[in-house]
């Protein structure tokens, strides 16, 4: 259990930085400024903005991570000359389209073609509000963060197509239609999936699910779930082999084609986030989160941070995977992608919540952390 | 979703090229085509009026960009027949070094194309690296990679050099062994059979009505080719098996081209054994000096001498590798020829897109036209 | 099949339709026909001769005529059959081979907007290499290349 | 190389003309932040006077010193082509992203969609038929937006110059910042085009 909190971190940032400031400032106002509420307020700011920049930072390193793995699957180097092994490729590209000028297309219509992106955006950056990093390290224990998590991360569809529509493109409208299509097709096998979870883990709160899961993860008695979950994630973070919205062989860019310069970089980034939410997801939810075996040495498991380093380890890990599917599978095609996630995944999905209620009724559970690697 | 028009090109990723596929859709089904072609029309049948025999094998080389060697080969072979000349035997079998190396480039640049189009994103660099090693064994005895200008009438321009057919066998055997890797990344892969079984069926009767040829015919189970049925250069002394598939849709024509890669290195192997043994002219002898010297710089007085043949025509195919190329050549006597007519293969495949297209879906459109193997540099001339 | 064969098997269906066949450089033979018993001499190349697949359709502008070509094949003979026509430069026009042989429908386009020879019933004769509305006929032998001089003063519209 | 920054002379404070008495300043220093630099000025002097010395400050040093070079070098480290194939050159654009070219080192990732472009590399014979489309595809890409010819064609109509059909070199269409030549370039070549692309944004001044 790490004793720092983001928030105690937050808050105590925040209140040396108040009690600093009154100190130098006039009694009424002292006490204006070192009142709890501000320095509360003060501190879910500075919360707020570590959390930002941790997810985009981790965000724009996943990229780097992508190309990076990338390349290597493809027999060549990727990003390398710009920083240290291409490290600082991803804020060339970002910072070259910020500054690349704003435009919108003749035809299309302004209100959906600007708030689409934002929206898209921002709906992908509220979902870290709720995902626990390490023991503590999360914005608030809700009682249902699972929940919540899944729920905002199901919003995509709606802002990709309000763009999709609005920027007046075929190709776009095409790849809106399609990307909608598959992410309702997907939530539901999703979902079913996440309820094996639950019914294990007997909670909806993503930090009671990784204390679950101390001392066997997850994805050893749920690998049915695991597997359904993963395809499923593959398909709401539209990747290969289920990136048909923007397949760029048939689509040119899909629904963001007719989207340039930071609009551009929001979707970019936004699918990056959204590709960190669903490997954190699942790290959290069939990984242990930030918990480690017990086998594991314990220098390797008590030094500080070490949750959130575990953590990070794992999250890469599983996006790295995600990556080598990328790497190696063919695009399938939308009435493929539709008849797998109605007749296979949903069943599938189905049958994964039976074995979890049989695991649970006869107890068994317990047995299955004596598998190595598995667990304690 | 009512139907639409929807123009894919002439910038598309789904093209390779510079044209244009007009699609009429219906939600994702395909109601109706029209291929636009011509934007990368140079008026290379125009332009070889204009110019000296040895002259246009230079637009043969840009005509079609990804078999250069096979467009050289199939207008030396109808302009030598319109100026009554032969080539020494090796000359021949350089050719046909050429020819089969240039399939195996071309195809694995069909490769690479064609995964990427179904969206497998490695293997494009596997056939692109191997692709490479191809084009150095040309860069090594033409100098070029691409654009090689290395056959003359009456001959090809120089020797292979020393070395060369070792260098030739490692890149044979290395190739060899990367056929297996590729089968297993796309016959391996269930989602590559689900896309691409019956997928843009055009079956025999089809093709031979619409004067599809190559791989495209191969795979409807027609066993032609002209390296067999009308063999030219040296492919008489060579044993090679035509390759076929007969479900007629893009697999099969994946398994033809995979197979045919093989055949080419069979016959490869054939051919530099016997360069090995078979030292001699490369060119034929009493050619009169600007069609026949090696480096003939232009604007000398043995360039511009005029000689007269009788008048005559050529005319002859070769097995492209993307299918039957034929060339017509006038020879009314000048130094320049009088007209020069193409026949490109990927026209004809082309010009039956509506064939194989109409009733599958839009995603479909990449895969059927990869399978295709579009090059418009030789459709549009 | 030898030129000598071809023309017995065609000379009873033609008649007077059918000018010669003579020997021809890597093909069967050339048959040279009357452009008005065009469509006649098509089916019976592909019905009687089994030259099945039309390979190509060319034309040549011999200044006072012109020429229109086409190559067939025939897969059982593994041979070319070359079939050539004349048509006056002042009303260059023949019937469309595109019923007989679909693959002639692009061919014959191109011999259309190249070289200036209408073809007759031809399902969708509209520009196929040029742009729309393109006004000339570039394989003409009227029709001049610049010069490398040219380009640099003049300035040409699509 | 000069680079913008190292080309700029350094603390030299913009103040406003005719406001300096004649001969040196009593300046307090030339520290590293040239902005703190005392003049005796009049008190109805020295608002203009600092407001002016702050804009200019912002506007030039800011400028030159941070916001150009570093945008600059976002710019050039990142420059996306547009994915598209007119020729012969396109076959070894498309080498050159291979694996032993691997234009990806340098930050450039073709993209499908002109408007996701800052670099539209030309490679091939461009014909008439196909010009407008070419100058549409360059005029919905955003500004900063860069041309590359590739190879002869591209440049000056090549082989085919003289054909009826061909644009004699694509700089007639678009203003072009490199040419490639070759026919078709080595993707070294292509490359080599675009490192000096490179050092063309590098030196650019705006």
């Amino acid at each position: 259990m790490a004793s720092a909190t983001l928030y105690s971190v937050s808050d105590g940032l925040a209140s040396a930085l108040l009690h600093a400031l009154g100190s130098v400032l006039p009694g009424p106002a002292r006490a204006a400024v070192t009142n709890p509420n501000v320095i509360v307020g003060l501190a879910v700011l500075i919360f707020a903005v570590i959390l930002l920049a941790a997810s985009m930072l981790n965000t724009i390193l996943l990229i780097w991570w992508e190309r990076k793995l990338l390349g290597r699957f493809m027999d060549r180097r990727g990003a390398m000359h710009v920083g240290f092994a291409g490290l600082l490729q991803n804020f060339a590209d970002g910072l070259k389209l910020f500054r690349k000028n704003t435009f919108q297309p003749q035809e299309a219509d302004p209100l959906g073609f600007y708030t689409g992106p934002c929206a898209y955006m921002v709906t992908s950056l509220i979902i870290f509000g709720v995902l626990p990093i390490s023991s503590g390290w999360n914005a608030g224990t809700l009682p249902l963060t699972l929940l919540l998590a899944l729920a905002i991360f199901s919003f995509a569809p709606l802002f990709i197509f309000v763009s999709a529509w609005s920027s007046n493109n075929k190709y776009s409208l095409m790849g809106g239609m399609r990307s909608a299509a598959q992410m309702i097709a997907y939530e539901v096998p999703i979902l079913l999936a996440v309820v094996a979870v639950i019914l294990v883990a007997g909670s909806f709160n993503l930090t009671t699910i990784v204390y679950e899961q101390q001392n066997y993860w997850f994805w050893g008695p749920l690998v049915v779930a695991l597997i359904v979950f993963v395809a499923g994630m593959l398909a709401e973070m539209e990747r290969i082999p289920f990136d048909l919205p923007e397949a760029e062989a048939e689509l040119v860019e899909g629904w963001n084609t007719e989207y340039g310069g930071m609009l551009f970089a929001f979707f970019m980034l936004a699918d990056y986030l959204r590709a960190l939410v669903g490997s954190i997801l699942v790290v959290l939810l069939f990984l242990g989160g930030w918990t480690m075996p017990t086998w594991v040495p314990g220098a390797l498991t008590s030094f500080p941070l070490a949750g959130i380093f575990w953590f990070m380890v794992k999250t890469y890990t599983v996006f790295g995977l995600f990556v080598w599917v990328r790497a190696s599978l063919p695009r399938v095609r939308t009435d493929q992608l539709l008849r797998v996630g109605w007749n296979r995944m949903i069943p599938l999905s189905l049958l994964s919540i039976f074995l979890a209620a049989v695991l649970v009724t006869v107890k068994c559970l317990p047995l299955l952390g004596c598998v190595p690697g598995v667990g304690s | 979703m009512s139907e639409m028009w929807i123009n894919m090109g002439p910038q598309h990723p789904m093209t390779h090229g510079l044209w244009n596929l007009r699609v009429k859709i219906d939600g994702e089904m395909i109601l109706d085509v029209d291929p636009e072609m011509g934007y990368l029309h140079r008026g290379i049948e125009k332009i070889s009026e204009d110019r000296h025999y040895n002259e246009v094998i230079t637009l043969m080389d840009r005509c079609c960009y990804v078999a250069g060697f096979a467009w050289e080969h199939l207008y030396i072979q109808s302009a030598e027949q319109a100026l009554g000349l032969r080539p020494p035997e090796r000359a021949e079998y350089l050719r046909v070094l050429c020819d089969e190396f240039q399939r195996i480039a071309s195809h694995l640049m069909w490769y690479a194309a064609f995964v990427q189009d179904i969206g497998l994103m490695s293997p494009f660099l596997y056939g692109m690296r191997d692709r490479d090693l191809v084009l150095d064994l040309f860069q090594s005895y033409t100098g070029a990679r691409m654009t090689y200008e290395y056959m003359r009438v009456g001959g090809v321009r120089n020797d292979v050099p020393p070395g060369f057919t070792d260098q030739a066998r490692k890149v044979l055997d290395w190739l060899s062994d990367r056929f297996v890797e590729y089968d297993q990344l796309c016959l391996g892969s269930t989602i590559f059979r689900e896309r691409c079984d019956d997928l843009g069926t055009l079956k025999a009767n089809d093709c031979v009505a619409h004067g599809v040829t190559g791989p495209m015919l191969r795979a409807a189970g027609l066993k032609r080719d002209l390296r067999k049925d009308r063999p030219y250069a040296a492919y008489d002394r060579l044993e090679f098996d035509v390759a076929v598939a007969d479900s007629a849709d893009v697999t099969a024509r994946y398994l033809v081209r995979m197979e045919e890669m093989r055949q080419s290195v069979r016959i490869l192997r054939q051919v530099v054994d016997w360069l090995d043994r078979h030292p001699g002219p490369v060119l034929a002898e009493r050619l009169p000096r600007w069609l026949g010297a090696p480096y003939a710089p232009i604007g000398n007085e043995g360039y511009l001498l005029k000689r007269h043949y009788a008048k005559g025509v050529g005319f002859s195919a070769v097995e492209e590798p993307h299918g039957e190329a034929q060339a017509y050549v006038v020879n009314d006597g000048g130094e320049h020829p009088y007209r020069v007519k193409f026949r490109s293969p990927v026209f004809a495949n082309i010009s039956a897109a509506r064939q194989y297209l109409v009733g599958y879906h839009v995603a479909d459109i990449p895969p059927i036209m990869g399978s295709v193997d579009v090059c418009v540099g030789e459709v549009d001339r | 099949m030898q030129p000598d064969d071809i023309a017995r098997q065609l000379a009873p269906k033609l008649g007077d339709g059918l000018l010669s066949v003579e020997p021809f450089p890597g093909t069967a033979g050339r048959v040279r026909f009357r452009s008005e018993r065009a469509l006649e001499l098509f089916r019976a190349v592909r019905d009687d001769l089994h030259f099945g697949h039309l390979s190509m359709v060319g034309a040549i502008d011999w200044v006072d005529h012109r020429e229109v070509f086409y190559v067939a094949w025939s897969d059982a003979a593994t041979q070319y059959l070359f079939l050539s026509t004349d048509v006056p430069a002042s009303a260059a026009h023949v019937e469309s081979a595109s019923s007989v042989w679909p693959s002639a429908n692009w061919h014959e386009r191109e011999a259309w907007e190249m070289v200036d020879v209408t073809f007759d019933n031809h399902p969708d004769l509209r520009h196929l290499l040029m742009p729309d509305g393109y006004a000339f006929h570039p394989l003409l032998r009227s029709f001049k290349l610049h010069e490398p001089e040219e380009l640099e003063v003049k300035s040409r519209h699509v | 190389m000069t680079t913008p920054t190292a080309s700029v002379a350094p603390a030299k404070p913009p103040g406003p003309e005719g406001l300096r008495p004649e001969g040196p300043l009593p300046t307090v220093t030339q520290a590293a932040v040239p902005f703190i630099e005392i003049e005796t000025l009049r008190a109805r002097e020295f608002l203009p006077a600092a407001r002016e010395a702050l804009t200019s400050l912002i506007a030039e040093q800011g400028q030159t010193k941070v916001i150009r070079p570093v945008f600059n070098w976002a710019g050039r480290n990142s420059l996306f082509p547009l994915h598209w194939g007119l020729a012969c050159c396109a076959i070894e654009f498309a080498a050159a992203f291979g694996g032993r070219w691997d234009a990806e080192r340098f930050g450039v990732v073709p993209r499908s969609s002109p408007r996701q472009c800052d670099l539209m590399i030309v490679n091939g014979t461009v014909t008439w038929k196909v010009a407008h489309k070419l100058i549409t595809l360059y005029e919905q890409m955003p500004e900063p937006k860069w041309v590359i010819a590739m190879g002869n064609c591209a440049t000056g109509g090549g082989p085919f110059r003289t054909a009826y059909s061909v644009v004699p070199g694509v700089d007639k269409l678009v203003p072009v910042d490199v040419y490639i030549a070759g026919c078709p370039p080595r993707p070294e070549a292509m490359l080599d085009g675009i490192l000096k692309l490179e050092q063309l944004i590098r030196e650019r001044k705006e």
